[in-house]
Order: structure tokens, then C-alpha cells, then sequence
């Protein structure tokens, strides 16, 4: 499962994609996976997660083969 | 309307396309970097009317990006040389300048005047404002904002759609790292974004095409990746009825976390002040470069070996561009650590503004 | 540097990147509805020499996508007027003005001075003798195009890459219905084309990023479609060593077929010439809207019924845009009508610039 | 199989997506099919085809399934 990292989500794993292990099942899994590699990451109170291109909401499966997307907010202009 | 010819021989618009743009107001909240393409555009095709909400003057450092002001025009008020200037470009549309930043007391009044809003600011606190309005006041948000080398663009509220809320529940608080506003930014990306919101903006008022309802598109400008995602509208955010008491500035300080530029670490350090910098970069990154004062414990050694550090004294932490010496010193003020420092930006904005002889990497 | 902050401070890009493009020139061929964005974004992101090629001056028409012009400007010199704007945006760079059109005579003179070339032209002719010049003069082509809401976009002859040939190896005929120049454009769409171009522009003379070597990008703007598309290098098209004697410009007429204006058709109807209009489209199109003096055969019918027309008496085909009258008046051409005129825009062109009481669909 | 019509191909055809019959198996099949359902086609000198988002040549076999693309030259500027 490969995973997508956007703005500043990008810049704390240091990649664009990263690799997911299979033992994240569901969204919420997948956000503690993230708060405990990229601590940082606790910070981004709004932290949207998408599976398959969809908005997901913590309880959304993750399967193999998903493509997993997560997208902070950006304020630029 | 000669001036419109191009569009009134268009398959698909044609007269009555051009007259609901010229029936049609649009209010365009900031004159930066996406208002500037935003304004120029809308201003060409013929929008009848276009309020434009900014408070700011022009700085050299909007020059790279916000193509509509000249270099002589530094410490003059935007709004007014916008103003002129897309006047210039099409006398027949009327501007409604706004001089003012959008605040909770005035921001329903002025959106309500409006058909579109398209939100061209550049902090957290006006983008929730900014949606919280159009959703009381029934009114669709054209969203784009951008970081580094991506954008994103979105129609919020529109036709019983998805909100901003829908995708980012609730702003950041003060101290993430998100709003640093000083992160940089290609000068042509929001000329791309801009652009994206000024065709959005004619397809909600024409009903032309497939506008970004209930859709979020992110641009990566450096390889060119576009991706749709859908997102799902949330009843409780299309029924907010009051604007929330204030909508925080956020700033680059977290909690006890404190920020420090490259300038400030160099003073410090010329000084000889007892400064503990600590640098948590990986072996191979210090071995490219590193400042001779500083302390190397790479970040995932740092709890290990705090003991090397001083509680009381201030620390500096230092890592490539300043997002894991945040990490750790976000960790170390938890630990106790009375005066801990970000140094924003990292080493490499140390090569950049301080040492142009270190070597990048 | 303080101009470039924004850029210098810019993970990835720092005083390095920008460097390199205040090195760096670039040559933008056209400013019109591509150029205006290209120049203006890499003006404002500090090229260090940027020439423009240019001889047309400023219409009225231009000014629903031509941002850089004024109301006032109708009837002057593009080229003075962009040079004198971009450099009030950014004094610190050289523009060089070309006032001509870029010809099989200059065309290697000019593009031989600069590093980058940029193709912002409107013509096929142009397109094709800008890329012969770039690949007989080793320069890598950054290549936008627009049509109604769409838009093309690549970078051709770069380090080894494909070129325009390796995509459409030949230049389209004169009489190709590809050119008619007046099929009209959106404001906004040679905003987002041009932005995008300015960008890879940016990369190729950088080095950030995935420039789009061998890859077509077509944006949809309607509906927000961007696909890539793979193409593959063409040795010879590699190997050009020297231009065509003649990059015809294509005209939007057909062998015989001739091209008649809505204003004049209405002229040669009011006159009561002895004019046959032939409608073309199908039977519920008719009942929408139709010409009285029209004979109405469908696009199907008409060969089967061609004895109901006169072959030496001129006859004028329409339809609802000119696409498929075009087509059937070809055929009639080709089966010996003597005088045969397609009527451009169609009954669509008839409804918004003759008769707007006309039923459009 | 569809066919995404770009451009003029779009206008002529007056959509931007239509059916492929199955009968089509190769490039050259599929322009010769342009050409006979859209007589106007046959004045687009240059023609790019992709097949899968790859540039094709006349002799590209087309399998069901396959995402084909008709992209004209444009001139506009």
C-alpha cells in the first residue's frame, strides 16, 4: 500500500510516497501509525485522510492495493 | 460588445453566457498572489462587478508573484492601484474596492452583496471566516491556496455542496507549523491557481462545464500530478448560523516552542551567549555540513541521550529545513525544557541568508 | 536579492535556483494570449534576459485575455507596450524586443541568442518554423497551444526528447478547418496555459521537477480533465538541419470550398442574389431555428437528394457551428459544384452576431 | 472500448467520448473507421492517436478495454 503525502505532510516524512505496513487496517489506525513514525504530525489538528481518491473518516477500511492520500490544509496565497 | 467577441463566437457561451457575466458580482477577498490573476482575468472577461477586499501595501517581495504592481509602486496601498489598474484594462466593468481586512463584524455585510466569492487570502483564521460567511450567507466560496510548489482548489457551498469545514473540520491552532508564512513559493504558482479560481468562478455564474463542487483538486506544479479526490458534504457544516467570536491569527510559536531565524541564531552565537545548539540531522547530512558550535545527536537518539543536554539553558535545535528540529523541540518543551528554539528553516536556510559558501544539499 | 525572497527561501530552490534563472534567457515568441502570462510570470520571477517577438498591435478583441493591455492601448504596438510594463514589474532584468514576425529568414538569428524558447504563437505556420529553428538550433521548446477550453501543453528537443513533428509530423493543410482563427476562447484559458508554461520554463532552466520531456499534457478546463500523454522521440524529426523554404500559413478556405461570413451571407440574402442555402442539419434542429430562405436537407439526405441543387449557381452550406456543413460542402465540390461556400460559426454565428432574437441551442 | 475525442475531432464527432465497435483492432482500422463515420476527418493531415495514454502508430493493436485518445493539432494562442 502506498501512501500520499501533501504540504506540510510531505515535508515532515521528508517523501512524497511512503510505504504503509499491512497491519493498518482503517483510517484510524492509519493516523496513529502516523502520529507515532512522524510525531509531528500530532499537530495538524485537520489532517484529511483519503482512500481511493475519496474523503475518508476514521472508521473507512484500508486494503491492499488502496492508494492512501493525506492531505493537510494549506492557508497560501 | 466587440471587447467580448472571442467568447460571444464561442461554441457553448456565446451572448447569453457573456450577459451572466455582466449581470454577475463577484467579490474577490485579497489582491495577492491568487487575487492578482484572479482580478485580471474576471476583470477582461466582463464580470459586471467585482468588489476587492485588501488592506495591505505592496513589498518587494510581492514583486516575484503578484504581476499586477510595478516596483515603484512599494508602500502604496494595494487596493487602490488594483483598483486603477483593472479599470484601465476594462472601463465597462464596475470595481467596488473594500479597504479594509475581512473581520467577523464586517464580513457578512460585504459578502452579502455579492452572487461568487473567491477566497485569495493567505491565513487560516480569513479562510474559515471567509467559508463561515458564505455558508450563512448562502453565497459559493471559490477555494484555492497554495504551499511551495502545490495548490488546491475547490467550489465550497455550492449547490447544497461540500464546505471547507467538510474536508478541514477545524482551523489549526496557533503554533502549527502550517502558517508559517514565510515558507516561500514559486512566483508562478498562484498565477496557476488564480487562474483555476477565475474559470471556476465563470462556470458557477455560466453553468458551463463541471465546476469543483463536492471535489478537492490538488496541483503539483513540479511534476505535473493533478488528482481529484471527492469529498462528502457534512450537514452540521452547511447549517452554521453565526459567525464563531474570532478567528485566530495563527502564529509560528508552538506552546513553549519558540521560533529562531538563521539571523537571530548567528547574532546569538557571535555573542558567545550560553547557547546549547543541537543539531539532529543524520550522520550523513552533518558529514555535507554542519556549524562547528552545535551538539550532533541524530533525531531518533535525542531521548535517548538527553542527559547530554541542560534543562535550564536555551537550546536551539537545528535539523535540514526546520521540520524535525520542530519535532524534537516540540518533545524536549514536554520534557521540561525551559527555553527551547526552532531554528526555522535549518541549516539550509543558514547556507542560504548566512553562509553561501556551506554546501546545499 | 530581497525581490526573490520568496523563492530564495523556497525548499528546493534557494539562491542556487535563482541564480540560474538571472542567468538564464528565454524567448517568448508572441505576446498575446499566451505571452501576456508567460511574460508576466517570468518578468516577475527575475529571467535574466527575456526577448519578445512580437509585430501586432492592440485590438479591441484582445482585451478579454490579454491582461498586460489597456482599453486605451487599441491601435498601438504590442511589443513597445509589454516591454515598457514588464519592466516597470521588474527593472532589474533585460527585455529585448523583436519587432517582427518570426520568419524562415530570422527565425535562426533570433532563437540562436537565447537558452529557452517559448512558443506563445497562434498559427500553425508559426509553430512549425519556430520548432524546425529549435531543433536546427539545439533549443528546448516549451509549447502551448489553446483551443475553445482546451489546451496542450509540452516541452519539445529537450536533452535528446521528442519534438512537435514526433506528436503531428506534418503542419495541417491550408483549407484544414484547424486554423480558423476565429473559433473563439475563453479569457481565462490562455491564463492557465501560459502560467503552466511558465513554470516548465522554470524547471528546464533549473532543473527542479519533472519537465514534460516526451509527454503531452491536455487540460479540459470544462471539466477539469488532465490527462499525460506518452509520446516517443522520432530520430528524424531529431535531425532537421535546415528550415522549410516556405511555413505556409493554413486559411480557412478548402480547394474550392470557399469561407462565407454570417455578415455575408446576410449581405448576399438582403442583395436577393440568386444564392442557394443549403441547411444541413437534422429536422429537430430545424424546428428550432432556421433561415426562410433556406433549403432544408439533412447532412445524411443530401447526396441521395444533390439533384435538388444547381451545380453552377453558388451555394452556400450551413449548419449549426460549420463542422458538418464543411464537410458536406467539401463533398459537393468534389462532385463538381462550381461555387460552393461553407458558412462559417453556422447558425449559431447567425443567432449572436445578426439576429439575436434567434433561438440558440 | 471508448474513443475520447479532443479538439476539432470533438467537434466534428460532436462528443467527446463514442463507442468503438469491437471490429476495430488496430490503429490504421480505427483511423480508416474516423474517416468513414467523419468525412470531415479526413482533412486532419496530422492525427495523433494514443492508445493508453501512449502515442500509437498505425500497426498499435487495440484490445478491448483499451482507453483510446483522438488529439488533433491546435493553434490557438
Amino acid at each position: 500500500m502506498g501512501l500520499l503525502l501533501f504540504g506540510v505532510a510531505k515535508d515532515i516524512a521528508g517523501a512524497a510516497l511512503v510505504g504503509l505496513p499491512e497491519t493498518v487496517t482503517n483510517v484510524a489506525e492509519l493516523k496513529q501509525w502516523l502520529y507515532d513514525r512522524y510525531p509531528a504530525m500530532q499537530q495538524l489538528s485537520s489532517l484529511m485522510i483519503a482512500v481511493n481518491r475519496e474523503y475518508a473518516t476514521d472508521t473507512q477500511i484500508i486494503r491492499a492495493g488502496d492508494e492512501v492520500a493525506v492531505i493537510p490544509p494549506v492557508s497560501g496565497g | 460588445m466587440q471587447r467580448y467577441d472571442r467568447q460571444t463566437r464561442l461554441e457553448g457561451f456565446g451572448p447569453e453566457k457573456q450577459r451572466l457575466l455582466q449581470a454577475a458580482s463577484v467579490l474577490v477577498i485579497g489582491a495577492g498572489g491568487l487575487g492578482v490573476p484572479v482580478l485580471q482575468y474576471l476583470t477582461a472577461m466582463g464580470i459586471g462587478k467585482i468588489g476587492i477586499v485588501e488592506h495591505d501595501t505592496v513589498s518587494v517581495t510581492n514583486l516575484q508573484r503578484q504581476v499586477l504592481y510595478y516596483t515603484a509602486d512599494q508602500g502604496k496601498p494595494k487596493l487602490a492601484l488594483a483598483a486603477t489598474r483593472l479599470q484601465q484594462l476594462n472601463p465597462e466593468i464596475q470595481i467596488v474596492p473594500h479597504d479594509t481586512w475581512l473581520t467577523t463584524d464586517n464580513a457578512l455585510d460585504i459578502i452579502g452583496a455579492y452572487d461568487v466569492v473567491v477566497d485569495c487570502s493567505d491565513n487560516f483564521g480569513t479562510r474559515y471566516l471567509v467559508n463561515d460567511a458564505c455558508v450563512i450567507a448562502g453565497k459559493p466560496l471559490v477555494y484555492g491556496a497554495i504551499y511551495k510548489y502545490e495548490g488546491q482548489l475547490s467550489v465550497f457551498n455550492y449547490q447544497g455542496g461540500a464546505t471547507y469545514r467538510c474536508i478541514f473540520p477545524d482551523a489549526p491552532e496557533s503554533g502549527e507549523m502550517l502558517n508559517c508564512s514565510e515558507i516561500g513559493v514559486l512566483g508562478v504558482l498562484p498565477g496557476i491557481i488564480g487562474c483555476y479560481q477565475a474559470n471556476e468562478v465563470v462556470k458557477v455564474i455560466t453553468g458551463i462545464g463541471t465546476p469543483l463542487k463536492n471535489q478537492l483538486l490538488t496541483i503539483d506544479t513540479l511534476h505535473n500530478t493533478h488528482l481529484t479526490f471527492n469529498i462528502t458534504p457534512v450537514a452540521a457544516n452547511q447549517q452554521i448560523t453565526r459567525l464563531a467570536d474570532n478567528y485566530q491569527q495563527t502564529v509560528c510559536e508552538v506552546n513553549n516552542l519558540q521560533s529562531l531565524s538563521v539571523e537571530e541564531l548567528q547574532q546569538w552565537l557571535q555573542q558567545g551567549d550560553a547557547l546549547q545548539l543541537l543539531d539532529v540531522r543524520e550522520d550523513d547530512e552533518w558529514e555535507i555540513c554542519h556549524l562547528p558550535q552545535a551538539i550532533h545527536i541524530p533525531m531518533g537518539q535525542v531521548l535517548g541521550r538527553v542527559s547530554a543536554l541542560q534543562p535550564e539553558a536555551p537550546l536551539a535545535v537545528l535539523c535540514h529545513h526546520g521540520m524535525r528540529s520542530r519535532a524534537v523541540g516540540q518533545r524536549l518543551v514536554e520534557m521540561g525544557f525551559k527555553q527551547v528554539y526552532n531554528v526555522e528553516g535549518g541549516i539550509h536556510a543558514w547556507a542560504c541568508a548566512i553562509d553561501d559558501q556551506m554546501q546545499t544539499y
